[in-house]
């Protein structure tokens, strides 16, 4: 019950809102529905904590991981119902573009985010990561302007090619499972496979080519380069919570995909194979990025940029392993996550204000809008990964566990890519805020709701970057205890 | 005992600097086929600028005023540094002679800030190629009371002069000869004499320390005056010491002090007919051919210190 | 035994080479509808080896897996495309970037290939070469229709194309997953076809054209 | 290595309540400084903010000083550990080394901190001071974390602060095109060399597993040589950018002018010296000496920085860009001796090894002291006259005669004169080249007494660099009406300035009872080494020296003077106007052209109007510096990077088509790779 009303929930919210015509109810609405969905997230969080995991049937199940990609999704999520029900003020009613359908959309959006982290069956998984592209294709084509449709379009097919390829992958495991003598109902089942992955004797070459297709097709959908093409156009044309949800929950559930993969793969076949796949995976997305980032002048395209650097971050802890390098990246998951959604919110009322996310065109922002470059510049420092902000102690985790396992190329190209990525971000974050501003902002004040979403992203990096709170830590060790 | 010796040779270098002055002076008449005015004439000049009233430009400050008792203190200072007719002297340590040089250079660095607060452009002028002249010397200065300092493995100017004292003169090292060559060239540079300025000249562009001292008048000046005649004292007392120390004399017995006495006049004799030779038969250089001449010093003053590696052993 | 199971045998033996042979088809194939037909024929033959599959190895769920592929395969999907060409008004050539001989050396290719690829799996899991390097070709068939033909209906159809080789893989190796997570993927795909549909119209409308190839404001 | 179990002895329950005060004063300062920010940005009460922020901040430093104070005599070792509260390891203790870098930070911190007050008063609106205090506390305490930190984690944390909030400080003082450029250069390089920086941390991690100091310094024995090389490396181009070692200065020259004056003495004066204490930190204390070629190269970076940063200071006229340079000089002088302690330590004589770091370190704290003290008369003298360019200045003497007469200590202080702090540790750095002879049988033996001349024509360099800055500034006459009208700055601007300038004179002068807990300091570093007797003599002497100065001096001034005042001679003419003095520029004249190969100048002379060459309306003369770092080193990296990253955006080419071939593409290469894997 528990697992399911927090799935039912945003399905029939999502029937409900389409109910409303008057924008306001909508929106009212959509918040209603998103607190109770989010205090229930937090609940199955807290009863996972208490009781172990939660089954429900023989497809749904929540675990320690779970739930630390579902608090992701439930602190994201309430971020953004809250940021865009000040934000979507100026959207007009139109087909298919109007509040109601906009909030119908996050919350089949949401839906498929769920049912992903609480998966039990990698059919499942599969199929509910299909799902997410299919609900967040229409919202990236929102607007309906050609950048809109061109970059729906985009999104549309790369990533259904390469989810196809992922739905190979997940048959080839299949096989190997069913060939191991697992019973075909439980051999997508993850907690079977994983209980048999170290004695069943499955066969390590098809292990590796299920992994292969795995990481390829979920990889696509995480960002990886070169698979990535779809998603600094997804980002940056999508609506601005839209963006952020893509960036910091979308983008991190295809990851958890991965996790559950490679945990498995490890276990049949021996951690160096996805591993080394995970850590080439990792640098080459962070190089690729990195470089872009310093030559890119559309600031959302920037911020989508930086994602796929930071989901190849994620990567190399993941394909570094040991508990500092998972410490790091599941930990980085959470951080990057609010940090991306912060620097979205950012650039989504630089949007509003100037009508530009053209950097070049982009000055003074400290002078015009002081609240809103204060937002700008903690997220900023916070995403290059200084301190005193969170991504810096996870990193710090990272390179750690890079260096203790003397995995020097890594490591220094890893320092490289950060430095090069933090002259990129200190050149286009020094360009908009300082100087004399080239046009006065429509609207120069935050409205409240974005300034308290944004200001507890804020703290939220802050306190984190400080000491991260014990429930959380709790919670990190819960997941860390699932991978092993 | 020792320390009225000590302070009788600093003294010494004090009180006999305005003859010094006043012998080349003469020796150059003579060399020039003048007459040339009396050995004493720098103790009258001196005597008759302390009298006078002081002409003080009306934007200048108090460095001004100071600049003059700085370099006079700092020049007296350094006389307590030196050994003159034995081998002792009032201030005595290792490493003294980076003091030496760095004492003088307080001195100067005053005088140029004083030339600098006239106002006038002489004074910037004298200061700017005083401070070419003196930021070039420096080194070579150093490097060659360095080289000595390695051969004698002290690096007290006393004990230096006392190592020197046991050595055979007519075993004299190749260290000692590059050094003298450069000490040399560098004390001309030091003293501001000739080749590298002419204490002489009335014609403000060749200027570099006259042009300093434009401004100066009355007791200011005399101090000046005599502030530069004791260095000019002192560093062919140096001179002495480190390369032609013999017949100084070792024990306290006033015989042999005076002996001493006898010997350095000699010396000194010797080594103002050397000068004023040199500076009747040298022209001055070019203000741009100086970093030449002290770049020759250098070169001398390192190859010496280089040189130390074979000769010690 | 029986004629039944004669058929079955037949079936499953040469289904391969109806199957190599849509796909060279495809390869040639110039217009837009002749297209759509080759994938209803393709899917009708992974329908007869779905039957004749579930029918061998006595598969209750199979058969209902196999109505589904011919419920969505063979006619719906084939009759909504032919519907949207129809209300798209567009060009009906495929407008491919290769010339149809160099497609057919192409498609020839990836058939050696896949034989030459799966000759070490097959062995290994009991299938035998053919049906494996079918399944193969018709996924990296799929991939090459969606690479060349810069028309947005034909990358729809070369998911699906793509599609039918993985969902013929799954069958004739595991003989199908279980059946909940077929129907969900079926779902998805049904889904995913009407986004798509949905999309080309917006294409069209905003664009007035269809040629993805020249979807390319967004870049860098 | 010994450092911390050397300590651990001491601390027996006699010093148990030195230590609970030391403990106590170390969380207070920290406190106060972390809690001025919140205080400045929240309280709305302008006046209250003004007053509690200056206290807290001043309190907290003179606490500071003692807590270093009591530390660097008395060595007791404090720790302070709240690695409960954070997620990796997190320390700071007081050591005597890093007591040391306390003592520099809080007593320069503590007077910059009085001059800011009225500064930041008279330069900043109300909003704008606000921030500045904010950020300039956390600045302060970003550096003593780094001073103090005893893990890794701590003092990366601190290294990283310290370079953004030194950045936000200069942005807050304003953010044209061309300061945001500066600030960009300075960010980049210092992130540059904080990465070298992590890197040198972590490649002990394989070794020691924590990046606990203690666990570091055990295991530095065992790490192999090719790492510890590596180490080394990194570790002096990691701190070598941020002390601004020639090549890796480029930032400094821009970043440090362009701050406001208190923050440009704190950068200058403080939080270069943070690097020399990470470099000491990694080179003495953990790695315990270096491989000589290693000793080699820090000597010659010194050199190089020592000789071209006071040539590149000579040929500037901007004060403060001025200064900054002065600082690539000095900290050129610092590595000088670090270089020489480290090829004593390669060559075992532990005793001269010594000597030499301890006139590094001693140096390192003058610097910090006469550069703090230059950088607020910079202050002074721009809050007075609108205007740090020198050919602008003149006869301030008269009109400021305090900040004048501090001025005046510093420059003497800073060029090595006797009486001045400057000198002595110039002094040690002499005698520790002169005993380079010692090492017989090594290039040692003829390279460190060679270097007595570099250092010596350095010397003389800055002598006639201060000259020029002193003179043109605050002598003669003035050469704008602001000069004119200076007047003198206000009092607590006075006390900041005096303050440093009697601290000056004071080590200049009784520079023992710094020397003896030096050379303590520096025994627990270099554990064989004795007590150096330079260290004793010299402050035996420098006194006697000084009273015979002072002495002479004060006689002969004693002597009344009759005065008049009369026009300075023009030569004959009606008078001298402030345009016939000598410039900066014309000042340095001789030296630019005698060193025109190290300038390379780009002459230009502009005449108005062009056709008659006798007489011209205007004639505009401009020589500008060619030498340029950025062209010859950091331009081909950097486009090459830049250029790479065009590339790599060419392949988002927007073609759907193209991006389906990728994943293709990456399938097949993993098929491949799995495949024919070895």
């Amino acid at each position: 019950m528990l697992l399911l009303l927090p799935l039912a929930i945003p399905v029939l919210g999502a029937g409900l809102i389409l109910c409303f015509h008057n924008p306001r109810a909508a929106t009212r609405a959509a918040l209603g529905l998103g607190a109770v969905e989010i205090a229930l997230l937090g609940v199955l969080v807290w009863q996972v904590h208490e009781r172990g995991a939660l089954h429900e049937g023989r497809y749904l199940r929540a675990d320690g991981l779970s739930s630390l990609f579902l608090l992701v999704i439930a602190v994201v999520s309430a971020l953004v119902l809250v940021y865009a029900s000040g934000y979507l003020r100026h959207m007009g009613e139109g087909r298919f573009s109007s509040p109601r359908w906009f909030y119908a959309l996050v919350f089949l959006f949401l839906f498929t985010m769920i049912s992903v982290c609480v998966s039990a069956n990698l059919g499942l998984l599969w199929i509910m990561m299909e799902g997410t592209t299919l609900a967040s294709a229409l919202l990236v084509g929102f607007y309906n302007t050609e950048g809109a449709v061109e970059a729906g379009w985009k999104y549309l097919i790369v990533c259904t090619v390469g989810i196809a390829f992922a739905l190979f992958g997940t048959i080839v495991l299949y096989i190997a499972a069913v060939r191991a003598g697992m019973s075909p109902a439980s051999a997508l089942d993850w907690v079977s496979l994983m209980d048999a992955a170290p004695r069943a004797g499955f066969d390590p070459h098809l292990m590796r080519l299920a992994f292969v297709f795995v990481i390829v097709g979920y990889g696509t959908k995480i960002g990886f380069v070169p698979m990535h093409s779809w998603l600094p156009d997804a980002h940056a044309e999508a609506p601005t919570p839209i963006s952020a949800l893509l960036s910091a929950v979308l983008l991190t559930c295809a990851m958890y995909a991965v996790m559950r993969y490679d945990a498995i793969v490890s276990r049949a076949a021996g951690p160096l194979f996805s591993h080394s796949l995970l850590l080439s995976f990792g640098l080459a997305s962070m190089i690729i990025a990195g470089l872009l980032i310093l030559v890119q002048r559309n600031l959302k395209r920037l911020l989508a940029y930086s994602s796929i650097e930071h989901m190849g971050i994620i990567a190399i802890g993941l394909g570094l392993g040991g508990p500092l390098g998972l410490f790091g990246a599941l930990l980085h998951t959470f951080n990057h996550a609010v940090a991306k959604s912060l620097l979205f919110f950012g650039a989504g009322n630089v949007r509003l204000n100037l009508n530009t996310l053209h950097v070049d065109s982009i000055r003074g922002l400290s002078r015009s809008m002081p609240q809103l470059s204060a937002a700008l510049v903690i997220g900023a420092l916070a995403i290059v990964g200084l301190p005193p902000f969170s991504l810096f102690v996870s990193e710090f985790g990272i390179l750690s566990e890079a260096f203790a396992q003397a995995h020097y190329v890594v490591a220094i190209l890893f320092l490289i890519m950060l430095s090069i990525v933090f002259g990129g971000f200190a050149f286009h974050f020094l360009g908009m805020l300082s100087g004399e501003p080239n046009r006065s902002p429509e609207n120069a004040r935050l409205v409240p709701s974005e300034y308290t979403t944004m200001a507890c992203a804020a703290l939220c990096l802050l306190v984190f970057g400080a000491r991260i709170p014990h429930g959380f830590a709790v919670l990190l060790q819960e997941a860390m205890a699932v991978l092993k | 005992m020792r320390i009225v010796v000590d302070l009788l040779q600093a003294l010494l270098l004090i009180l006999v600097a305005p003859l010094v002055r006043g012998v080349v002076a003469r020796l150059k008449a003579r060399l020039q086929n003048r007459r040339g005015a009396s050995v004493w004439r720098p103790y009258s000049d001196l005597l008759k600028l302390f009298r006078k009233e002081e002409l003080v430009p009306p934007t200048s400050s108090a460095v001004f005023r100071i600049a003059p008792v700085v370099l006079f203190a700092a020049v007296v200072c350094v006389t307590a540094f030196v050994p003159v007719v034995r081998s002792s002297a009032l201030i005595d340590w290792q490493g003294d002679f980076f003091v030496l040089v760095y004492v003088l250079a307080l001195g100067r660095f005053f005088l140029s800030l004083g030339a600098l607060d006239g106002g006038s452009a002489f004074g910037g002028m004298g200061a700017s190629r005083e401070a070419l002249v003196s930021s070039l010397a420096e080194a070579p200065f150093l490097l060659g009371l360095t080289a000595i300092a390695i051969l004698a493995s002290r690096a007290d100017i006393v004990g230096i002069v006392a190592w020197t004292l046991k050595q055979d003169f007519f075993n004299i090292s190749t260290v000692h000869l590059l050094a003298f060559g450069a000490l040399a060239m560098v004390a001309l540079a030091e003293t501001g004499r000739m080749p590298v300025d002419n204490p002489t000249t009335h014609l403000e562009l060749t200027m570099i320390h006259e042009g300093m001292v434009l401004e100066y008048s009355g007791p200011s000046l005399a101090l000046i005056e005599w502030a530069s005649a004791i260095k000019l004292h002192l560093v062919i007392a140096l001179l002495i010491a480190f390369f032609v120390p013999w017949g100084m004399s070792a024990g306290d017995s006033w015989t042999s002090l005076a002996l001493a006495v006898l010997f350095y006049a000699l010396k000194l004799a010797v080594c103002a007919v050397l000068l004023s030779i040199i500076e009747s038969a040298v022209a001055k250089l070019r203000m741009y051919l100086v970093p030449d001449f002290l770049g020759v010093a250098a070169a001398l003053s390192a190859l010496a210190v280089i040189f130390t590696i074979w000769v010690k052993r | 035994m029986g004629l039944i199971g004669i058929a079955t045998a037949k079936i499953l033996s040469s289904f391969s080479v109806f199957l190599f042979l849509t796909i060279i088809l495809l390869a040639v194939a110039r217009r837009i509808s002749t297209s759509v037909l080759l994938f209803g024929l393709q899917s009708a033959v992974i329908t007869a080896d779905v039957i004749a599959t579930a029918f061998q190895e006595k598969l209750p769920e199979v058969y209902v897996v196999g109505v589904l592929v011919f419920a969505i395969k063979v006619m719906v999907i084939p009759r909504a495309l032919f519907v949207l060409t129809k209300r798209l008004k567009t060009v009906r050539d495929v407008q491919a970037s290769t010339t149809p001989t160099q497609s057919v050396f192409i498609v020839a290719a990836i058939i050696y290939l896949s034989y030459a690829a799966v000759h070490s799996y097959a062995g290994a899991i009991h299938v035998s070469d053919d049906a494996l390097a079918a399944a193969v070709s018709v996924i990296l068939t799929g991939s090459f229709l969606m690479v060349s033909r810069k028309k947005a209906l034909m990358q729809m159809l070369g998911l699906l194309v793509l599609e039918n080789g993985i969902f013929l893989a799954a069958l004739i190796t595991t003989f199908g997953m279980p059946l909940v997570i077929e129907i969900g993927i079926f779902f998805d795909i049904l889904m995913g076809l009407l986004l798509m549909g949905i999309f080309t119209f917006r294409i069209s409308d905003t664009f007035e054209h269809l040629d993805v190839s020249k979807l390319r404001r967004l870049r860098g | 290595m010994g450092i911390w179990l050397a300590s651990k002895e001491i601390c027996d329950e006699k010093s148990e309540m030195q230590l609970l005060s030391i403990k106590t004063g170390f969380v207070f300062l920290l406190a106060s400084l972390g809690l001025v920010a919140p205080i400045a940005l929240l309280v709305s009460h302008a006046k209250t903010v003004r007053v509690v922020a200056s206290c807290l901040v001043i309190a907290s430093n003179v606490v500071g000083c003692f807590v270093a104070v009591l530390c660097f005599w008395q060595q007791s070792t404090a720790i302070v550990d709240f690695s409960r509260f954070s997620p990796f390891p997190l320390a700071l203790g007081i050591d005597r080394l890093s007591a040391l870098f306390l003592l520099l930070i809080c007593s320069v911190a503590a007077p910059v901190s009085i001059f800011a007050v009225s500064y930041f008063d008279e330069h900043y609106g109300e909003q704008r001071r606000r921030s500045m205090w904010a950020f300039f506390s956390l600045f302060l305490s970003s550096m003593v974390v780094v001073v103090t930190a005893t893990t890794g984690f701590a003092f990366l944390i601190g290294w990283e602060l310290m370079t953004l909030l030194s950045a936000g400080l200069i942005l807050i003082e304003g953010d044209s095109a061309e300061r945001r450029h500066n600030v960009f250069i300075y960010l980049l390089m210092m992130h540059a060399g904080a990465a070298a920086v992590v890197a040198s941390f972590f490649l002990f991690l394989p070794h020691s597993h924590s990046l606990d100091f203690v666990a570091i310094r055990t295991a530095s024995t065992g790490v192999p040589a090719g790492v510890k090389t590596v180490i080394l490396l990194l570790a002096f181009v990691g701190f070598g950018t941020k002390a601004g070692i020639i090549p890796l200065h480029l930032w400094l020259p821009r970043a440090h002018p362009i701050a406001p004056s208190p923050v440009s003495a704190l950068m200058s004066g403080v939080m270069l010296k943070t690097a020399v204490y990470g470099f000491v930190r990694f080179s003495f204390d953990f790695l315990a000496g270096s491989p000589p070629w290693f000793a080699y190269l820090v000597l010659l970076a010194g050199a190089v920085s020592g000789l071209l940063g006071v040539l590149y200071a000579i040929a500037e006229h901007d004060l403060k860009r001025l200064l900054a340079y002065h600082s690539v000089e000095n900290i050129g002088i610092i590595f000088l001796g670090l270089g020489t302690s480290l090829l004593f330590l390669a060559h075992r004589a532990p005793l001269w090894a010594a000597l030499a770091l301890i006139a590094a370190l001693l140096h390192t704290l003058n610097h910090a002291l006469f550069k703090s003290l230059l950088f607020l008369g910079a202050g002074a003298i721009s809050r007075a006259t609108n205007t740090v360019d020198l050919e602008e200045l003149g006869g301030l003497q008269n009109r400021m005669p305090i900040t004048g007469t501090a001025f005046l200590i510093g420059c003497c202080s800073i060029v090595g004169l006797p009486l001045f702090n400057g000198f002595i540790s110039e002094w040690l750095t002499f005698r520790s080249f002169l005993a380079g002879s010692v090492l017989t049988g090594t290039r040692a033996q003829i390279l460190l007494p060679l270097m007595v001349g570099v250092l010596a024509l350095i010397g003389g360099l800055a002598a006639a660099c201060f000259v020029k800055v002193f003179g043109v500034a605050f002598l003669g006459r003035s050469r704008s009406a602001e000069a004119e009208h200076a007047v003198e700055v206000p009092p607590s601007m006075q006390v900041a300035m005096i303050f440093l300038a009697t601290i000056c004179l004071f080590i200049g002068i009784l520079p023992g009872f710094l020397l003896r807990p030096l050379v303590s300091l520096v025994q627990l570093l270099i554990p064989s080494a004795g007590v150096p007797e330079e260290t004793l003599s010299i402050g035996q002497v420098i006194p006697w020296t000084a009273a015979t100065v002072v002495g002479i001096s004060a006689v002969v001034a004693l002597f009344k003077r009759r005065e008049r005042l009369t026009r300075t001679w023009a030569c004959g003419l009606p008078g001298l106007s402030s345009r016939m003095q000598y410039t900066s520029t014309g000042f340095s004249k001789p030296i630019r052209y005698v060193f025109a190969r190290v300038y390379r100048p780009d002459r230009k002379v502009e005449q108005r109007p062009g056709d008659q060459p006798y007489f011209p309306v205007s004639i505009s003369y401009r020589s500008v510096r060619t030498t340029s770092y950025e062209k010859a080193l950091y331009r081909p990296f950097v486009e090459l990077i830049v250029s790479l990253a065009h590339r790599v955006r060419r392949l988002q080419t927007g073609n759907i088509q193209i991006y389906l071939l990728y994943i293709f593409l990456a399938l097949v290469l993993l098929l491949a790779f799995l495949r024919f894997r070895p």
